[in-house]
């Protein structure tokens, strides 16, 4: 891919995406890394563009950011002030280790592997193709089983949400809690 | 998810678009649900009582004026019947008619705004209001070119009125009656049959009769619980008694009951308004009573039926030119007796409309 | 005769009161009956609970100053029999001045106590919240007192001549005559009282 | 100036990396989620490359498996998370806390 | 009363000095003038140029428009995309090469929205005012300009005026941010509208999951307004906003997949041409997902009945209460954006778009289109001039248990027209027409039938007057009438 256009929208992504995953790491409030876990959901799919997946770009906006932040904001509200700090354990040695090992290896390996890759003239001449159809057909043909799995995997986790945020004790008159859980899972079963 | 969030402490008013008047309710929320309600009242307070201590009865009038700034015929018909009856003075029967005309219209008007609010505070977008002030509108009219004022009108006078109205005033009058009917009727299909305001109203703020009359709850609050109490025909005062008129009463105490009440009140005002234009006879609007009254010592408690209820003034006089005591039962204050209990457990927007559906007015509660 | 129309006969009350509860009334005449300050609630729940009387509702309630004691009204109404019941209780303590409360009774006596409690001074003893309604907490003294003003001894701040009925002598509306001349400053001979052009 | 496969390997393999730091080292659980969302974004991120640069749209070629699976990923990933916060919000009910390091035993 | 003591008199403040810190505040600050005085040149440079750059573009849309030629040769001037098109092989010829043809175009595009919409908004506010107005038997604004017309004018300015506070406690970063990240979504979403046969900015294969997902992210910013203004009542209106706008999204992604069912594409344009090239209506084929669509839509940008997040008689303004100024204003301006884009979405999947029966051979598309938007903004200031306010559990109850199931039952049902009718190759009229009486009738039936399984039923046997008694009395009496009836 060498046209300007896409090589720049990589660059600025990229690096939007890397910052603000590491201001989720970095940030000590848990509302503000949970803004710039948003901005990494989108830079993700703006990355997604860049590689001509148009359906599976919109569909992050839709479920990531769309759904699952929203999901993410109702249990930070729903726990209380005072463990809404971003805190670290007693394993962040380990835990930042063994993440940069694992950065370090797979950027080594990315950049060090020869791929066996259609790259330039060969990639651009493909063009852009609209993927909804394929995948589609093969989301109804070749993994059918797949999906049928799981569509039933959702349902499971809708009915699981909604038993297990369900006061027994009280009737409760404005159902936000389980209506939300239920509402983001529902919402992911209607784009697949 | 109640078991889950943090009580917080809400601060409603003073300046709050659905607190009528500056009116101040601290309430602390779990979620949507109110736990626990404090009602902040006094920023209006002109300690009415004292001053009232050092004016002559006849200067007291305006005082009731400020009172209840909504129903101000009511509140001057008030005072004005409890120093009669201290002092024997005696009224001639057009300023019976008189007073009657001129409280009815009050009612009317008052009740209109009572109505027009709660629909607002329920959420439509001061529509009904808008279309309720139209009538409203033209009783002020009335009022002022009989008395010159649209609000405090300052009107009654102890031994009957102070002006005779002008000759155009009766055919306005006439014609206000004749469209007002189908007013009421609009306002009926406009709202009576609306989902979603039934969906916000039926069920709730509900005051079962016991509690509405032991938390000495009185007029439309009172008659919409089912209580069949009204003062114009327990203790008939000026000529009530030669009226013919029907108590509306609600069924099941809640804010829908109130509203309808108050719609149905305005109704059998405009019979009585028909009535006392019939029958109102010629002959002297007030009796000329000393410019310093002067009552021998007693106590009297005098009452109407204004558009909120019974309100009531105590006054006890040691002979001199000024009460030496004067009182005002505001129906508004005592109203809210039960404000707490109809609102703890139950969601913001419902205590909204609870509060609405009492019909308070701010210059009464604080006096 | 200022009695209301509706007004039932002090001595009634009072002579079923005293059957009822030897010794509580005080005193009583047509319009209205006086009990015992400290046996005021049982007297309220009497009539509250009593067939005859029915004193459902409590209509009106305020206190009234006279400077050595005060007063308290209870209008009482029965919505059945359409009748009013007056009784007062006489709080004999000016200083202190304290009644037992007829919330217990009555739900209606919550604001009405508090606005007494506020403005006249009178606390009420087993009232849910007994806190000052209108004034803010830390408002030196209560307004509704006849010495709130500090004209002193006997003196009231009422009115004692209509203003200008007098034409020589023509007052303000706080009539000379109620106020303690100061003897560090004299009132000069000249001073009519009215507002200095 | 080019990009190719191996760029968008190494952005996936650094948010993966970032996201297995939050999911270790974080006390929160729901901080501890966000970093679980962020390892599945990197996955998606290296699916999506590898169909697009594994001549993907070429006939005979499997057209668009990488695709697909992500959709599987979204899928399992919106389900694991409507799960696993109301979970959050479970325990916290009964625990008082959210805090991974008093979140010792399994049943109670 | 309060809590606070007495008051002590203040003491008199210095000759020459304002009264109060307040006033000397306000003087210190300097009036609007002083502030633009006060701009830097190189930010003073930069709005001119971007100033210049919108008018000159603007200008150049109005030529083409008005004009209709370009170098000496008529268009089609029904349709601006024509226009462009040619401009785009113009400058593809040139040596800049492709770049220079994208950026132009996409300039002229983007500007030629944002005026259009920005027009919009100026214009707005007056005609929902002077509705309101109407339905209310006022006048409305009229004072400032011919019949008011310069009145949202006049309103910009006093919110430039007005100070821009930040409440003490607030988050000042996520305070800040919300009313520029309302703004982008409510912008973006207006950009796979379909104008025009080819005239559309952007052309996507998933233009409706576009449209969807790019409104869905307005939720957030929303909830940063309400959480970062450390205010109770704008954190009750972002949670609730949150609330609401978790669970309509689902009936709206229901009812919008009916409509992919029938068209078979998630294109706006392939769903616009579907419906002229079959001469129908989607919202008489789908009446239920047309009135889910709307209803749903209301509860998405807090038009009443819905405007529980920004209840005035219960929360004042909601999750936009605690800012001020030009802040204040672009979440008002979000608010009618909205309302039009909605109502521009409705013209398009369910009342045919630019398509108007033939008619779009003889009058512009977009105008007709603009119409359509109209009448649906139109429907909004009904709305909001006739109806009370829901409560927030009455609107979540709705949700879940009325508008999800019969939306999915609608799913299944159009899923099996729609197979029917790609199997079939009937005479369209025919079949879409049978479609169209089956689905109504199906909906009539449904709402019915499914309001009585979840045992809803309009309170209307309880007497709507009251009753009326003609001799006074108490608990006894209160009793016996209770009794009686």
């Amino acid at each position: 891919m060498e046209s300007t256009g896409v090589v720049v929208a990589f660059y600025v992504l990229s690096g939007l995406t890397i910052l603000s995953a590491l201001s989720v790491f970095l940030m000590r409030n848990m509302v503000h890394s949970l803004v710039f876990l948003v901005s990494v959901f989108l830079g993700m799919a703006g990355l997604f563009v860049t590689l001509s997946a148009d359906f599976i770009a919109v569909a992050q906006i839709l479920i990531y950011a769309g759904a699952i932040s929203v999901l993410l904001v109702f249990a930070v509200m729903l726990t209380p002030l005072a463990s809404r700090d971003n805190a670290n354990s007693l394993y962040v040695g380990p835990g930042v280790i063994l993440g940069g090992a694992i950065a370090a290896i797979v950027v080594f390996t990315a950049i060090d592997v020869e791929w066996n890759q259609l790259t330039g003239v060969a990639l651009e001449e493909r063009g852009f193709v609209s993927t909804i159809e394929m995948i589609g057909e093969q989301l109804l043909g070749r993994y059918v089983l797949a999906f049928e799995v799981a569509s039933v995997l959702l349902l499971f986790a809708l009915l699981g949400a909604i038993v297990l945020v369900t006061n027994r004790d009280e009737d409760d008159e404005t159902a936000d809690g389980d209506a939300d859980e239920a509402a983001t899972t529902g919402v992911a079963e209607d784009t697949v | 998810m109640t078991n889950a969030s943090e009580p917080y402490v809400l601060n409603i008013g003073p300046q709050h678009p659905s607190t009528h008047g500056v009116f101040r309710i601290r309430v602390v929320m779990d979620g949507e649900r109110i736990l626990d309600l404090d009602m902040i009242v006094g920023y209006l307070h002109r300690s009415m009582e004292k001053l009232a201590e050092e004016r002559t009865y006849t200067q007291n009038i305006p005082f009731t004026d400020r009172a209840d700034y909504l129903a101000a015929m009511s509140s001057n018909l008030g005072l004005c019947l409890a120093a009669e009856r201290l002092a024997d003075v005696e009224v001639p029967e057009r300023a019976s008619y008189l007073r009657v005309i001129f409280a009815e219209l009050q009612r009317i008007a008052s009740h209109a705004m009572a109505n027009g609010t709660l629909v607002s505070d329920a959420g439509a977008w001061q529509t009904p209001l808008l279309y309720m002030f139209r009538e409203r509108e033209k009783i002020l009219d009335l009022f002022e070119m009989t008395c010159g004022a649209r609000l405090t009108t300052n009107y009654m006078r102890i031994g009957g009125v102070a002006f005779e109205p002008p000759p155009e005033f009766w055919p306005a009058l006439q014609e206000l009656v004749d469209e007002l009917p189908d007013r009421i009727s609009e306002y009926e299909e406009l709202l009576t049959q609306n989902e979603i305001f039934i969906a916000r109203t039926r069920g709730v703020g509900v005051i079962t009769p016991e509690d509405a009359i032991n938390g000495s709850l009185v007029g439309p609050a009172l008659r919409g619980s089912g209580v069949p109490w009204d003062l114009r025909k327990a203790e008939p005062y000026c000529v009530y008694d030669r009226m013919e008129f029907d108590i509306p009463i609600g069924t099941t105490g809640d804010v829908y009951d109130r509203f309808m009440v108050r719609l149905a009140e305005t109704r059998e005002s405009v019979k009585i308004l028909r009535q006392s234009i019939a029958g109102i006879p010629d002959g002297p609007h007030k009796t000329d009573i000393p410019l310093a009254l002067r009552p021998e010592p007693g106590e009297v408690y005098g009452r109407v039926e204004g558009p909120r209820g019974e309100i009531g003034f105590y006054l006890v006089s040691d002979g001199g030119p000024a009460p030496y005591r004067f009182h005002i039962r505001a129906p508004s204050l005592i109203n809210l007796s039960l404000l707490r209990e109809m609102a703890q457990g139950v969601a913001l927007s419902d205590a909204v409309v609870a509060l609405g559906s009492m019909d308070i007015v701010v210059g009464e509660i604080d006096r | 005769m200022p009695a209301g129309p509706t007004q039932l006969e002090g001595g009634r009350v009072a002579e079923a009161l005293n059957n009822a509860m030897p010794g509580i009334v005080t005193t009583s005449n047509d319009e209205w009956v006086e009990v015992d300050s400290m046996r005021l609630g049982e007297a309220l729940h009497w009539l509250h609970d009593s067939s005859e009387f029915d004193a459902a509702q409590l209509s009106n309630l305020c206190g009234v100053d006279y400077h050595d004691h005060f007063a308290m009204v209870y209008y009482l109404q029965s919505l059945d029999r359409n009748h009013q019941i007056v009784v007062k209780a006489r709080v004999a303590d000016h200083e202190a001045p304290a009644l037992p409360s007829a919330y217990p009774v009555y739900k209606g006596a919550l604001l009405q106590e508090r606005e007494v409690f506020d403005l006249m001074g009178i606390n009420f003893e087993g009232h849910p919240d007994m806190r000052r309604i209108f004034l803010w907490d830390g408002f030196p003294g209560h307004p509704l007192r006849k010495d709130f003003l500090g004209i002193g001894e006997g003196l009231t701040s009422g009115l004692r001549r209509f203003p200008f009925e007098n034409k020589e002598n023509p007052d303000r509306l706080l009539n000379r005559d109620n106020i303690i001349p100061d003897p560090s400053q004299e009132v000069p001979d000249g001073w009519t009282g009215a507002a200095p052009a | 100036m080019t990009v190719d496969l191996s760029h968008y390997l190494a952005v996936s393999g650094i948010v993966f990396g970032i996201g297995v730091m939050v999911a270790l080292s974080k006390r929160n659980v729901i901080a501890v989620l966000m970093g679980v969302e962020l390892m599945l974004n990197a996955s998606n991120l290296a699916f999506l490359a590898f169909s697009r640069f594994s001549g993907a749209f070429q006939e005979g070629t499997e057209p668009l498996a990488g695709h697909t699976f992500v959709v599987f990923v979204l899928t399992v990933a919106a389900a694991e998370a409507a799960v696993a916060l109301a979970m959050a919000v479970l325990i916290y009910r009964k625990r008082e806390t959210v805090d991974l390091d008093r979140i010792s035993v399994l049943r109670w | 009363m309060t809590d606070q003591p007495l008051a002590s008199t203040p003491a008199s403040p210095p000759a020459g000095q304002p009264a109060t810190p307040m006033a000397r505040e306000i003087i210190a600050r300097g009036s609007l003038l002083q502030d633009a005085k006060n701009v830097s040149v190189p930010l003073k440079a930069a709005g001119a140029v971007a100033g210049l750059v919108f008018l000159t573009v603007n200008a150049a849309i109005a030529y083409i428009v008005i004009d209709g030629r370009l170098d000496g040769e008529w268009y089609d001037f029904r349709d601006l995309g024509n226009a462009m098109a040619r401009l785009r092989a113009e400058l593809d010829d040139t040596s800049a090469g492709p770049w220079l043809s994208y950026w132009v175009t996409g300039l002229i595009g983007g500007v030629g929205i944002l005026s259009f919409l920005g027009g919009f908004l100026l214009i707005g506010s007056w005609i929902e005012r002077r509705m309101l107005a109407r339905f209310q038997i006022r006048v409305g604004p009229d004072r400032v300009g011919p019949f008011g017309l310069l009145q949202p004018l006049a309103d910009a300015l006093k919110l430039m005026q007005k100070e821009v506070l930040t409440p003490i406690g607030a988050d000042k970063a996520l305070f800040l941010l919300p009313p520029v990240l309302v703004f982008i979504p409510a912008m973006l979403a207006w950009g796979p509208m379909p104008w025009a046969p080819n005239m559309s900015y952007l052309d996507i294969n998933v233009g409706l999951l576009y449209v969807i997902s790019i409104t869905s992210l307005s939720v957030l910013a929303i909830w940063m307004a309400g959480w970062s203004s450390n205010n109770h009542y704008a954190l009750l209106g972002a949670m609730r906003t949150v609330a609401m706008m978790v669970s309509y999204e689902i009936p709206i992604s229901l009812s919008l997949i009916v409509v992919v069912l029938l068209t078979g594409s998630l294109n706006l344009g392939e769903i616009v041409a579907w419906q002229g090239e079959h001469n129908v209506w989607l919202g008489a084929l789908l009446p239920f997902a047309m009135f889910t669509f709307f209803f749903s839509s209301t509860a998405e940008i807090n038009r009443t009945p819905n405007d529980i997040a920004e209840a005035e008689s219960e929360i004042v303004a909601g999750f936009h209460t605690e800012y001020s100024g030009m802040k204040a204003g672009l979440f008002l301006a979000v608010e009618l954006g909205n309302a039009l884009l909605v109502g521009a979405l409705l013209a398009t999947f369910f009342l045919g778009g630019y398509t108007a029966f033939g008619l779009e051979e003889w009058i512009p598309p977009y105008l007709i289109l603009a119409a359509k938007a109209g009448f649906g903004y139109f429907l909004f200031i009904w709305l909001r001039g006739t109806l009370p306010r829901f409560k927030i559990d009455q609107l979540m109850n709705f949700a879940w248990k009325y508008l999800i199931p019969l939306s999915i039952a609608n799913v299944l049902i159009v899923a099996v027209e729609a197979s029917i009718a790609a199997r079939w190759d009937v005479e369209g009229i025919f079949i879409y027409g049978s479609f169209a009486i089956v689905n109504l009738a199906l909906t009539v039936f449904a709402v019915r039938a499914w309001a009585k399984v979840i045992g809803y039923t309009p309170d209307l046997e309880h007497p709507v007057g009251p009753r009326f008694a003609s001799k006074i009395g108490g608990l006894e009496a209160a009793r016996e009438i209770q009794g009686g009836t």
